[in-house]
């Protein structure tokens, strides 16, 4: 078993055992759909018109904070210094990191998002594009957040900073994905946006896991 | 560590080559730590990195080990830059610094089997022997937070005896060793210099008398 | 020029507080842009100049 | 050919040479800026006629339009030379890179706060949800995101490195930003607000704009210049030719 | 100086030194507000309805990711150890704590509220309601906040399971908040709104601290 | 430390009171680490806890520092329990464990600074001293993160010189700390017992002759 495997395998035995890892960014999916009929107004029609809006942001959010602890654990304990100390390749590990945070936050999060719709009173033929947007959107947004991750894991209150570089880098994910599931809504055309996250999501993997190899490597030379 | 192991590792070591600093300097805020230091490692060599606290023992070792690129000066392996036979020298090399990788989730064994998961050839069995040899026998199966600063310490070492690289570059090891420990890892080091490794090494503990042993004095340029 | 009087060139038409608004604006950014660097280096030179007294005061 | 580049890149690396190159160079800048800003702003303030339309807020094109370019081309070059010193390990981009951040960031926030400011008279609203609006936005953001990299890490290699990074991964993602915020906002909503559509400009309204632009691009370079200067000064304090140089009085000026 | 003074002082340096500290929860409000019409719909008049919910929600959650390192820092390095140590009231702690992070994060916010609640658009006689209800909501989110980060502190990704904590504690706070300021919008009466915040604030001053005190106490005992 | 400084200290601590720890036991995970264990700490006694990794020195010492209740029996300072005393006992006791308690972002001088914040006694002039007898003049404005290990862990010890209790407990103080530093800390720690203080300290380092020294053997019991 190559190092690669084994610490995807080893991330996931550590995702199983604290199972707060993957359960806390449902939870905070879900609040932040809770908190918004609270603060805005809990009207069926209206929150039907900002359903698709309100679910991609807040799949969006607990995303970001799940991503603060990506690398930030490796680095702190030394993990990452014996990966660079290892010699195997660098872009596998971010990718096989990336990956391991999809399925710890994207995929159970696009399992429930149709339920939690429900609660938004999302029209009913956007349900479909709602999964597949989330499909095929958050392998994009752990690849991307993996980058913003890499740069500030060796930073100090890092989670902001992490915001600040990664939010406007996911702009174009939350455009597509949330106008797919409106247009769904609408009944309108929308494997245009599938297609667009579609491509984007190729281009993401291959060319993020550089940047990530690039940035892993400052957080070790001292 | 039975004779005929060590027997098999002499065998195994005889492709060592030679690690040489050439004329390696290194600043940091405008204070010179070394300025043009040359050092050859050959096999069978034991170098204890000696000088006061800053004086750039680490630094040094982490030069050595590839995994510091701000320096001048070159360090080869077999008469190549590190850097461009990196994945052949990390092979060759085991580096364990102040950081020891240790996920406090985790159990010993499954510490253990990421460490090596780079070489196949390493068993199962090797890895429950090398616990019960740093006397961690019957916490193999026990999260590592719930172990003393030592026994964690000891769970780093266990790699020693499981990874078959014969140069060892090793920071402060014998930090919250308790005696029997520290007699044990002065007894392993010793050991694999005379089966044909290379040790290089930083601690502010008087290493006993192993015939191989030289000093490396870092001083204090002010 | 365009504007019959300097009034009428302040005023700009009911527009005078949004245009003079802008460019006051832009002024100031400009300025602290060109002074901050120029601050910057004297504060440099200073202070270096003060290390290298203070050494050649060591040195003799 | 390929030895004289050569030649170039390996001065272009040398600090003492940029810095000597750049006082010679600066006046060449700094004067030209001048002359174009005064001009352009006299010019578009007292003489260019009002736009049949919007009257005399229209004025404010001659820094909203420049400052807007200059805010987008900024980001490539700081991608850029952050690039090369990844690529070559040149300290002299990253100080190039480091330098451009804040005036980039600074034009940015120009157009933006000019663009708010127009807009009040024009849309009676200081703020619309416009794509190329939302874009600019998203800009300032990234720039705030390389900013504040590029002092994170405890390294100041470290931080320029990751300020490249970040900078690359956003030069790839600015047109798709661009894109997805155009075609997010005519999907959405039929442009009611949209920014007025390039009339063909009378000449008497357009040359100062020319002017204008070209006097921001040379302000641009002073700033850059003067910023990376001080950069510099500070990183080869210790050397010789700096030590001669804050000895003379020259040096002081 | 008390220690309790001499903290605050020099967690002030701190925020002083990063200014990341203060001024990454202020970008991620401004970006959450901008998320929304991203998403949702740019229509003003649309925005206009939602902004109060909008904003309140937006300062809700950077508060939330701003606690997170409130006293994580403190007992990863052992301050919060030699807190307990001194023998000095932690309840006095508790709240010095709180307080450092409202300046840090709640005041700043309160200031700049008003003028991004202009990019979504906020009627215009919301703005004094917007700013008062921050002004008394703020803090108590702080305070509430620190009881959910001190219970958390020790967690690995507590980030996460803090929000949990939290965010139940918060929505009466969110309701009074966003109503006010809703209400404030179409010209109605919100004083009675600010009174509840306000004795909500007295009330979180006196009891929150005995929380702390108690949930840092479990951080320590091993 | 000039003698008349020990002289006064000398005269402070006359009224130092007895620890005594009476039939405490404790036991983690099933297994016994002490039982029944008595033990009177006296003016001017220093003792040394001893015993291999994860005997149970760490966990004794917390509990005689007051700092875990998680045992049975009782330890007493004056003749009453010190959870009843704490605050008068914290004031005497200075407990130094693992973690420094050292702020990177801070320098030297400051982090001393608020270290001894409870004692408006201390001087400014006594904390320059105090970091220069510890050899890190020239660094009290160099943020603590640019220091080596040893360098850090010395800003730690520099309390011992400013901080005027009679009662030290130390966790491994010697840890990473040069041959100098090691023959300074020896140094202090006879000082402070010749001058009616009291040390309570773990450590694998043998210390060297002082006549008080008391060893404490905890072992193991499996
Ligand atoms: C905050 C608000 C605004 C922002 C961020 C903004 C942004 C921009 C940008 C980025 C450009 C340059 C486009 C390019 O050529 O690459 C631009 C050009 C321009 N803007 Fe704005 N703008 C804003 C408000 C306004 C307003 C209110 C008006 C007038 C009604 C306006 C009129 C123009 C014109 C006439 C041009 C030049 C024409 C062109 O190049 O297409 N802008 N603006
Ligand atoms: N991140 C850093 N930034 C700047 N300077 C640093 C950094 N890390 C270490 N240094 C400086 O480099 C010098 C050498 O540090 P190093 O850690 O190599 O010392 P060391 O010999 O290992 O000391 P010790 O015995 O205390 O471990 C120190 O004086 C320190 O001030
Ligand atoms: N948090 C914890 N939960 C459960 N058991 C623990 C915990 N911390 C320590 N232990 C157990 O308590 C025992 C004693 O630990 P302690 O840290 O006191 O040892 P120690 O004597 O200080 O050892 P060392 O010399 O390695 O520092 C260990 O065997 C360890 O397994
Ligand atoms: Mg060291
Ligand atoms: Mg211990």
């Amino acid at each position: 078993m190559s190092l690669v495997t084994a610490t995807i395998k080893r991330d996931l035995v550590i995702a199983a055992r604290n199972p707060g890892e993957w359960l806390n960014p449902l939870m905070f999916f879900l609040m932040v759909l809770a908190l918004f009929p609270l603060a805005v107004d809990p009207d069926p029609n209206f929150l039907a018109k900002i359903a698709a809006g309100v679910v991609w942001v807040a799949a969006l959010l607990s995303t970001l904070l799940s991503l603060d602890s990506l690398f930030k654990a490796d680095v702190e304990d030394g993990t990452l210094e014996q990966w660079l100390a290892s010699g195997e390749s660098l872009y596998a590990m971010a990718l096989g990191k990336a990956f391991t945070h999809w399925c710890i936050s994207g995929l159970p999060l696009t399992i429930v998002a149709p339920l939690l719709a429900l609660m938004m009173n999302l029209p009913e033929n956007a349900y479909s594009a709602l999964f597949f947007s989330l499909l095929l959107g958050t392998p994009i947004l752990s690849l991307l957040g993996a980058v913003g991750a890499a740069l500030t894991a060796g930073v100090r209150s890092g989670g902001l900073l992490l915001s600040l570089v990664i939010l406007p880098l996911y702009t174009p994910i939350l455009i597509f994905g949330a106008s797919a599931v409106y247009h769904a809504g609408i009944e309108m055309e929308y494997l245009g946006q599938l297609g667009f996250l579609a491509s984007f999501l190729c281009m993401a993997m291959t060319l993020t896991p550089f940047a990530v190899a690039g940035a892993l490597k400052l957080n070790l030379s001292r | 560590m039975t004779p005929s192991a060590s027997l098999e590792q002499s065998n195994r070591f005889t492709h060592f080559c030679d690690l040489i600093a050439h004329n390696v300097s290194c600043e940091r805020d405008d204070r010179i730590l070394f300025e043009n230091l040359s050092l050859t490692v050959q096999k069978g060599d034991l170098i204890q990195l000696v000088g006061p606290n800053g004086a750039g023992k680490t630094t040094l070792l982490r030069l050595m080990a590839g995994l510091n690129q701000d320096f001048q000066g070159e360090v080869h392996w077999h008469g190549e830059n590190i850097q461009r036979c990196y994945q052949d020298y990390a092979r060759q090399r085991l580096y364990i610094g102040h950081l020891s990788a240790i996920k406090k989730v985790l159990t010993p064994l499954e510490n253990l089997r990421w460490f090596v998961s780079s070489w196949p050839e390493v068993k199962e069995a090797d890895l429950w022997q090398a616990l019960a040899d740093v006397t961690l026998a019957g916490y193999e199966d026990v999260p590592c937070q719930q172990l003393s600063a030592g026994q964690q310490r000891r769970v780093a070492l266990a790699r020693l005896l499981v990874t078959p690289t014969p140069l060892w570059i090793l920071d402060e090891p014998f930090t919250a060793l308790d005696k029997e420990g520290v007699a044990w890892l002065e007894d392993q080091l010793a050991r694999h210099v005379a089966a044909g490794g290379t040790v290089l090494i930083t601690s502010h503990h008087a290493l006993s008398d192993i015939p191989a042993l030289r000093y490396i004095e870092l001083g204090m340029h002010k | 020029m365009y504007f019959d009087n300097f009034a009428d060139f302040l005023a700009m038409g009911k527009h005078g507080f949004y245009v003079w608004l802008c460019y006051g604006i832009t002024a100031v950014v400009i300025v602290v842009n060109i002074i901050a660097p120029m601050l910057q280096r004297k504060k440099l030179i200073e202070q270096q100049a003060r290390l290298q007294r203070r050494e050649k005061n060591n040195a003799s | 050919m390929w030895e004289a580049l050569k030649r170039l890149y390996h001065r272009m690396g040398s600090p003492k040479w940029f810095y000597e190159i750049s006082t010679r160079w600066l006046p060449w800048f700094a004067i030209p800026a001048g002359l174009c800003l005064i001009v352009g702003t006299v010019w578009g303030l007292a003489f260019a006629p009002a736009d049949y339309q919007q009257g005399n807020s229209f004025r404010i094109i001659y820094i909203h339009v420049p400052a807007a370019l200059l805010a987008q081309s900024a980001f490539a070059m700081m991608a850029m030379a952050g690039a090369v010193f990844l690529i070559w390990r040149m300290k002299m981009a990253a100080w190039v890179a480091a330098s451009i951040a804040p005036i980039g960031a600074s034009f940015c926030f120009l157009a933006l706060i000019t663009g708010a400011i127009w807009g009040k008279p024009t849309w009676g609203t200081w703020w619309v949800w416009d794509a190329r609006l939302t874009s600019m936005l998203l800009l300032l953001f990234l720039y705030f995101g390389v900013m504040a990299l590029q002092q994170a890490m405890d390294t100041e290699d470290n931080s320029a490195k990751a300020g490249a990074i970040l900078s690359l991964v956003g030069l790839v993602n600015i047109p798709i930003i661009k894109y997805s915020v155009d075609w997010w906002n005519t999907l959405h909503q039929p442009a009611t607000l949209t920014l007025t559509e390039k009339p063909a400009m009378a000449t008497e309204m357009l040359i100062p704009l020319l002017i204008m632009i070209a006097g921001f691009y040379l302000l641009f370079a002073t700033l850059v210049f003067l910023r990376t200067r001080n950069k510099i000064l500070w990183h080869e304090r210790k050397k010789s030719w700096v030590n001669k140089l804050i000895q003379t009085p020259a040096g002081r000026s």
